[in-house]
C-alpha cells in the first residue's frame, strides 16, 4: 500500500494491466519517451517498449479509429487524448463507430477500448483545455463513461474499464490529477462499473456529483454542518440510479454537482430520473449547481465560472430551507 | 546550392487486357490460370445479376435503398483473388464481388440493405468487415486492423476500399499518414469511379490522378485500370507483396466507373450525360473479358447460358434466404448495445417503454389507468 | 399563400433569403445541380449560379470549418450536412470553434452560419440515416438549436436562423419532409427564434415536443380524447421555458416527447426545468417517451425504437391516472 | 501502352542567405531594401526579447502556459513582410513575429496567455486572426477567409501557419483539398520545426519532405529555409503572386526549428538530444541576419545596443499595459456568447448561480435560509 496522487494510481494500474495482458497495449499523443504531458504514462515506454507504447500522430480521429481497429482484431487499446478539448475531432470515431460497432454486427465485432482524457478545468490552461464532456458521451448508446473522484477508485475503475468488453471513456479530472493523495493497495482490485460510492451518510439531504466536484462537495457540505448524504457516481452510464434513488428517498432533497454546463448536463438527466422515480418523496424541488452556459472563461475567469463550496453550500442551504 | 530539388516522383498506370481487347502478354502470361480466370469470369456475372435482382427488389418495395456495383466488380474481385484469404477486406459498399469471392454468403449482403444488421455479423473466420456507409470512416479501421496483425507478429495485412469522394475526408489522410508513419501493412484501394453521387471527381481531387494523394505520405503508389481484371490483379498482387515484405502500406488508384445511379434512391440523369455512360459501357470489366475468353477458347455462348442460368438460381436462392429468415426479435436491438444489458436499459426492454411510469409500472399500484385499444404499428 | 411541403417551403425560403441578400450563399454534398439528396436546395444552382450554390468536396469539417471562414468575412453562409449521422466529423467544428468564435474574440469575429440538417428517423435509411443529435448541440453553449415541425413553421423559422448573428443548427425532421402540406405565406415572415407555439390548448396535461414528434403527439392526444395542451418547442436551445413553465403550472402533468435515446435527451433538460419551475404545481411526475438508449436500429426494427403514439397516448393516460 | 507514366513531379528547396553565411547574389538582390532589412531585423530582435520575458513572466506566476516563438521567427515575419496589409493572417501561435510585423500590439498576445479573452479581439482593420490554440483547425478558417474574398470579387488572399504536426490532422486535408479543388487563393505555410511536443517529425510525417504533402491535391509546392529570412521573402513573395493571379492555393514549408521547449509546460530535454539543439542554434535566422548586414555594414554592435535597449522598453511597456488592463468583470464571459443574451442565461448571469432557487429567488419568498459566510475563492 502506497500513498499516492491521482495519476501515480492510474500509472499503477496501467502498468499492472500491461504486465498481466499482452493485448493492452497504449497509444496518443506524447504518451512514449515524454511520458504523457501529464505525466500518466511515465516509465511505460522505457518498461514495455515502443510497440506496446506508440506515440501517434497528431490527430485524434486517427488514434481513436485505428484503436477500434486494433480492438476489433482483439486487442485492448487503451489511447489516450491529451486535453478534453481534442476529443473533438475523434466524436465521430467514438459515436458512430466504437460505440455502434457491436450493435451493428450483432456481436460479430467488438470494441473494448479505454479512452483516457483529462477533463475539467481549474488548472490555469489555455482554451479547450478545460472542458467536461461526459453527457455528451452518455448520450450515445453503447458507450461507458467513468469519471473517478480519487487515486483509489482511479486505479479499481481503470482496471475494470480495460477489461471491459466494450468501449469506455475514462475522463480523468485533471483538477486533482496531484491535488491530493490516498492509500492506494499495490494489490490488483476492481471497482465495478456503474456502482456508485457513498461518500459520507447523512439524513438531511443528498448530494450527488463525480470527477474533480465530488472535492467542492465535500468543502461545501462541511461548511454546512449538516447531515448530507454524498453519492460519487464514479459511472456516469451505466449510472447508479439505485443509489441514487435508496438516498433520495431517504432525504427527501437533492441537489447535483457537476462542471459542465447545466443545459443538457449530466445532472438534468439525474434531476429527470430522480423525478421520475422519487416524485412523491421529494420535499425540494432537485437543484443543479453547475457550470454556466457558456463556455468555460479563459483562466483570469474561470474560478468564476467553476461551481465552487460557496455556490454549492448555498444551494444546499435554500433547498434545505425550502 | 540556392535553389536544389528535394524530391521527384512519377507514378504509373497499370493496363494488361485494354478496353479494345489488347491484351500484354509480358505482363498478362501466367497471372491468372485459365480455370481461375472462367471462376473469376463467373463471379462478376453472378455479381452483375445480384445488383439488378437487388435493383428489382428495392423497386418493389422488397428492399430499402440499393447501391449498384455495375462495372466495378473487377476491383474488389482482383483484389479478393490476389489476396490470402486471411489478409483483411475492409470494403466500403461496392465491394460485393471481392466479399463473395472470399466467402461472404450473398443473403448477408442482401439482408443489410433490408435494413437488417444481421447481414453484417460476417463470421470472423472470413476476415472481412462489414459494409461502411458513413464514407471514409473504415479505413482507420484497417489500418488498427493491420497494425494489429503487425503487433502479433502475424503475417496478415488489410486492404481497405473507398471511393474517390472518400478520399476528401479527414479520415482518409489520418488512416493513410498512420499507416505510413507508423509502418503499418494496408493496401489503400481507392475506386475511381468518377462520382460521389452527383459530385464530380474533379470537385475531390482536381489533382491529374488520386493515385498521387499518397505522394503525401511517401506511400508507394499506382494507377490502375480498374476495369481491367487482369491489371488489378497483378497491383494488388504486386502490392500485397511489397506491402506484406516490408510493413509499409500501398496505394491503389483503380480506375472505373459507377454505371448505374449512386443508391436505388438516386436519378443520375440528373447530373450525368448519357454519353458518358455510353463511352464507359464499352469499358466494362465482364464483357471486356468475356470477349477475352472467347477468343482464347475459354468460354462460348453455350457456357454462357448455362451460366445465367446456375446464376439466376444462385441469386434466387440468396434472395429467398434473405426474405425468409425469421424476423427478429423486436427487441433485438438492446441485446446487442453491450456485452451486458446495464439495468436500466433492461427496464427500458422489459417494458418496451421509456416513461418512468412505463419502465416501473409499481408506481402506479392501485391506480385505475384507462386502456385505450391502440393498434400497434404494422410491420 | 402556397399549400406546400415543409421541403418546399425551405426552398421558398432560400430562395427569398438569397434574392434579398447576397451574402447568402450554400455549399454541401450534392446541393448543386442534383439540388440535395433531399431535393431541399432543388433550382437553386439553377437560379443563383455556381458561385453560391457550391457542390463542395465530401467532408464535412471542410464544409462546417470553410463556413466558419465565410462567416468570419462577412458573409452568411447556410452549408448543409447530408445527414444527421454525417455530423459527427463536423462536431469539432462546430462545437470547438463556430459556438465559441464569438465569446473567445469578446465579438471581434463572429460565426453567423446555419446549419441545414436532415435529421430523425422514419423513413426506411440504412445506418446513421435516422438519429436525432438535438441535445448533443444544446449542450454546447454559443449554438442556437432550431426544429421545425411543420411547413409554416419551417419557413419562418429558416428565415429567422440565417438571419441570426450567431450559429444555429437547423435540423429538418426528414421523416415529414413531404408527409403533409400547410398553408405558406408567399410573403415574407419570420418567427423568432427561442418562442414555442402552442399547437392545441388544454387544461389536464401538457406535451411538450417538437420536430417530427410533434405529429406522433397529435395522434395520440386525439387518440385519449383529453383536453391537452400541446407544446412544439421549435427552437430547443434557447429553449422557450416561460411558455412551458406557465402551461404546467395550469395543467399540473407533463409528458415529453422526442427521438434521441432518453439519456441526455433535451427531455431530461425541460423535466429538471419544470422540477426547478413548477415544483408545488406537479401532481404527478414528469414523464418523457423518448427513444431508447440503445443505436436506432436497421429499419426492420426502426418503427419498434421510435416513440409512437401507442407509447405516447400509454404515457399520458399514466400520468392521468396518477 | 501496358505501363505508363501518368504523373511525375518535383520539388525545389529555396535558399538564399544560408546557415553558413553565404548569399545568393542572383536570387537575393533587390529582394528586399536594406532600410527594410534593418527594420526586419530589429522585428526579429524584438520578438525574441518578449519571449524570453514571457518565459519568465511565466516562472514567476505572472502568466499561464506560454509557447516560445524562439528560433522561427523569419517564417511568419517574411510572410507577413511579403504579403499586402489587408491579406488575411491566420496564425497558429508560432507567428508572434508576424503579427507583430502586421500591428497586432505585442499585450494582445501577452493577454491571451494571461487568460484573458480580450487578447483575441484583433481588431478587424488587421486581418488577423486570433493564435489557435486547437491544433489543424484554422487552415479550414484561412480558406474561408479566401473564400469569401473570391466570392466578392476582392484582390485578397489568405496566408495560414501550422507546424508539422498540425499536417497529421484530417482537417489540414481538408483544407488544403477545398482550396485546391474549389480554387481558393490560400497559401498554406507549414512551419516544420521537427517536433510536435515531443513526437518527432518523421511520426507526422515520413516523405522526404512535408512539401510533398500539396502533391496529393496538385497544389503548387516550395520547401524553403525558414530560418532565412530571405528564401522566406522570396517564397512567399512568388506564391503570392501565383496565387493572387490564378486564384489557386500554394503550399510553403518552411524548414525551421523550435529552439525551447515545446511550452513552458513542457522539458524539452526528455526527449531530445542537446547536440541537435546545439546544431540548431548556429543556424538561428537572427544571428544568421546580423551576421549578413554587419558585413554590409548595415549594423554594427552600438545599433545592436541602442536596439537592445529600445526592445527591451518596448517589451516592458508591452508587459506593463497587459498587466494594468483593468481585470475583466466577473459576468464578461456571459455577455460575449450570443449577439443578445437568452433569457435563461440572463438569470444565470444575473444571479450568479445556476440552481433553480438561486436563479429564481422569488421561489424562497417567505422562506428563511439560513447564510454562511463563505469566502469568495481568491482572485
Ligand atoms: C460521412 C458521410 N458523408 C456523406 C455521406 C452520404 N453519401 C453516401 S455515398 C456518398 C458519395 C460517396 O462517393 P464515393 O466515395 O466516390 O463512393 P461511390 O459511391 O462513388 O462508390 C455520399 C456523399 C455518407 N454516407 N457519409
Ligand atoms: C487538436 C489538438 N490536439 C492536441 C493538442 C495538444 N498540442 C498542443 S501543441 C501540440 C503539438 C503541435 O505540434 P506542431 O503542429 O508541429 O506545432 P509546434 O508546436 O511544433 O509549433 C499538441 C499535440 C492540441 N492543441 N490540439
Ligand atoms: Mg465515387
Ligand atoms: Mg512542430
Amino acid at each position: 500500500m502506497a500513498n499516492l496522487t491521482l495519476v501515480q494510481a492510474i500509472n499503477l494500474a496501467l502498468v499492472q494491466e500491461m504486465e498481466k495482458d499482452d493485448r493492452v497495449i497504449i497509444l496518443g499523443e506524447d504518451v512514449g519517451p515524454n511520458g504523457g504531458v501529464f505525466r500518466v504514462t511515465e516509465g511505460l515506454h522505457k518498461r514495455f517498449g515502443a510497440h506496446r507504447v506508440v506515440d501517434s500522430p497528431l490527430a485524434e480521429s486517427g488514434i481513436i479509429g485505428t484503436s477500434i481497429g486494433l480492438a476489433m482484431a482483439g486487442l485492448r487499446p487503451v489511447p489516450e487524448i491529451q486535453f478534453d478539448g481534442f476529443l473533438g475531432p475523434a466524436y465521430d470515431q467514438l459515436c458512430s463507430h466504437a460505440a455502434r460497432m457491436r450493435t451493428r454486427t450483432r456481436g460479430a465485432f467488438t470494441v473494448p477500448i479505454t479512452v483516457r482524457v483529462p477533463v475539467g478545468g481549474g488548472i490555469h490552461a489555455p482554451e479547450l483545455h478545460s472542458d467536461s464532456p461526459e453527457s455528451i458521451y452518455a448520450h450515445q448508446p453503447g458507450m461507458k463513461v467513468v469519471m473517478p473522484s480519487s487515486p483509489y477508485d482511479a486505479k479499481g475503475l481503470l482496471i475494470s474499464s480495460i477489461r471491459d468488453p466494450d468501449p469506455v471513456m475514462f475522463f480523468e479530472p485533471k483538477r486533482i490529477y496531484r491535488a491530493f493523495r490516498e492509500e492506494v493497495p499495490e494489490d490488483e482490485y476492481v471497482i465495478p462499473l456503474g456502482r456508485a460510492r457513498v461518500v459520507c451518510e447523512g439524513g438531511e439531504m443528498t448530494v450527488v456529483s463525480w470527477g474533480a466536484s465530488v472535492v467542492q462537495c465535500m468543502q461545501a457540505i462541511e461548511r454546512t454542518g449538516r447531515s448530507i448524504e454524498l453519492i460519487d457516481l464514479r459511472t456516469i452510464y451505466p449510472f447508479d440510479m439505485a443509489a441514487v434513488e435508496a438516498s433520495v428517498k431517504k432525504t427527501g432533497r437533492c441537489v447535483i454537482v457537476h462542471e459542465a454546463p447545466k443545459t443538457c448536463g449530466f445532472g438534468a438527466e439525474i434531476s429527470a430520473r430522480i423525478m421520475e422515480r422519487c416524485f412523491l418523496h421529494l420535499e425540494a424541488p432537485v437543484q443543479r449547481v453547475a457550470g454556466f452556459d457558456t463556455v468555460m472563461p479563459y483562466y483570469k475567469l474561470e474560478l468564476d465560472y467553476l461551481p465552487d463550496a460557496s455556490r454549492i453550500a448555498r444551494a444546499i442551504e435554500e433547498t434545505a430551507a425550502y | 546550392m540556392p535553389i536544389t530539388k528535394v524530391f521527384s516522383t512519377e507514378i504509373e498506370r497499370i493496363s494488361i487486357l485494354d478496353e479494345h481487347g489488347k491484351f500484354d502478354e509480358k505482363l498478362g502470361k501466367g497471372l491468372i490460370p485459365d480455370k481461375d480466370l472462367v471462376k473469376l469470369y463467373e463471379a462478376m456475372v453472378a455479381c452483375r445479376h445480384l445488383d439488378e435482382v437487388a435493383f428489382r427488389l428495392q423497386r418493389s418495395g422488397r428492399m430499402g435503398t440499393y447501391p449498384q456495383n455495375m462495372g466495378q466488380e473487377a476491383n474488389s474481385l482482383g483484389a479478393a483473388y490476389a489476396l490470402a484469404n486471411d489478409d483483411w477486406l475492409v470494403p466500403c459498399y461496392r465491394e460485393n464481388c471481392g466479399l463473395f469471392w472470399r466467402g461472404v454468403p450473398m443473403e448477408m449482403v442482401l439482408l443489410h440493405w433490408m435494413g437488417d444488421e444481421r447481414g453484417n455479423a460476417i463470421p470472423r473466420e472470413l476476415f472481412c468487415t462489414p459494409l461502411a456507409i458513413p464514407i471514409g470512416t473504415q479505413m482507420l479501421h484497417a489500418t488498427g486492423l493491420a497494425w494489429a496483425a503487425k503487433y502479433r507478429g502475424e503475417k496478415r495485412i488489410a486492404c481497405t476500399f473507398f471511393g474517390d469522394g472518400a478520399t476528401s475526408e479527414g479520415d482518409f489522410h489520418e488512416a493513410c499518414n498512420f499507416a505510413a508513419n507508423l509502418d503499418i501493412p494496408v493496401i489503400f484501394f481507392c475506386q475511381n469511379n468518377f462520382w460521389a453521387i452527383s459530385v464530380p471527381g474533379k470537385i475531390q481531387c482536381s489533382a491529374p490522378t488520386l493515385a498521387q494523394r499518397a505522394v503525401a505520405y511517401g506511400m508507394k503508389t499506382v494507377q490502375c485500370d480498374g476495369n481491367d481484371l487482369f491489371a488489378v490483379v497483378k497491383c494488388v498482387r504486386d502490392a500485397a507483396e511489397f506491402t506484406r515484405s516490408t510493413g509499409k502500406p500501398h496505394f491503389i488508384e483503380g480506375v472505373t466507373y459507377r454505371l448505374g445511379d449512386h443508391t436505388t434512391a438516386d436519378d443520375a440523369r440528373r447530373y450525368r450525360d448519357a454519353a458518358e455512360v455510353e463511352m464507359w459501357k464499352t469499358r466494362d470489366p465482364i464483357t471486356r473479358l468475356r470477349a477475352f475468353m472467347k477468343e482464347r477458347k475459354l468460354w462460348d455462348d453455350s457456357k454462357e447460358g448455362s451460366l445465367k442460368e446456375r446464376v439466376e438460381k444462385e441469386v434466387a436462392a440468396a434472395v429467398e434466404r434473405a426474405e425468409t429468415i425469421a424476423a427478429p426479435n423486436r427487441t433485438d436491438f438492446f441485446d446487442s448495445m453491450y456485452a451486458e444489458i446495464p439495468e436500466d436499459l433492461r427496464l427500458q426492454r422489459d417494458s418496451t417503454q421509456t416513461h418512468g411510469l412505463g419502465e416501473n409500472p409499481s408506481q402506479l399500484d392501485g391506480v385505475e389507468v384507462r386502456k385505450l385499444d391502440h393498434p400497434e404499428h404494422a410491420h
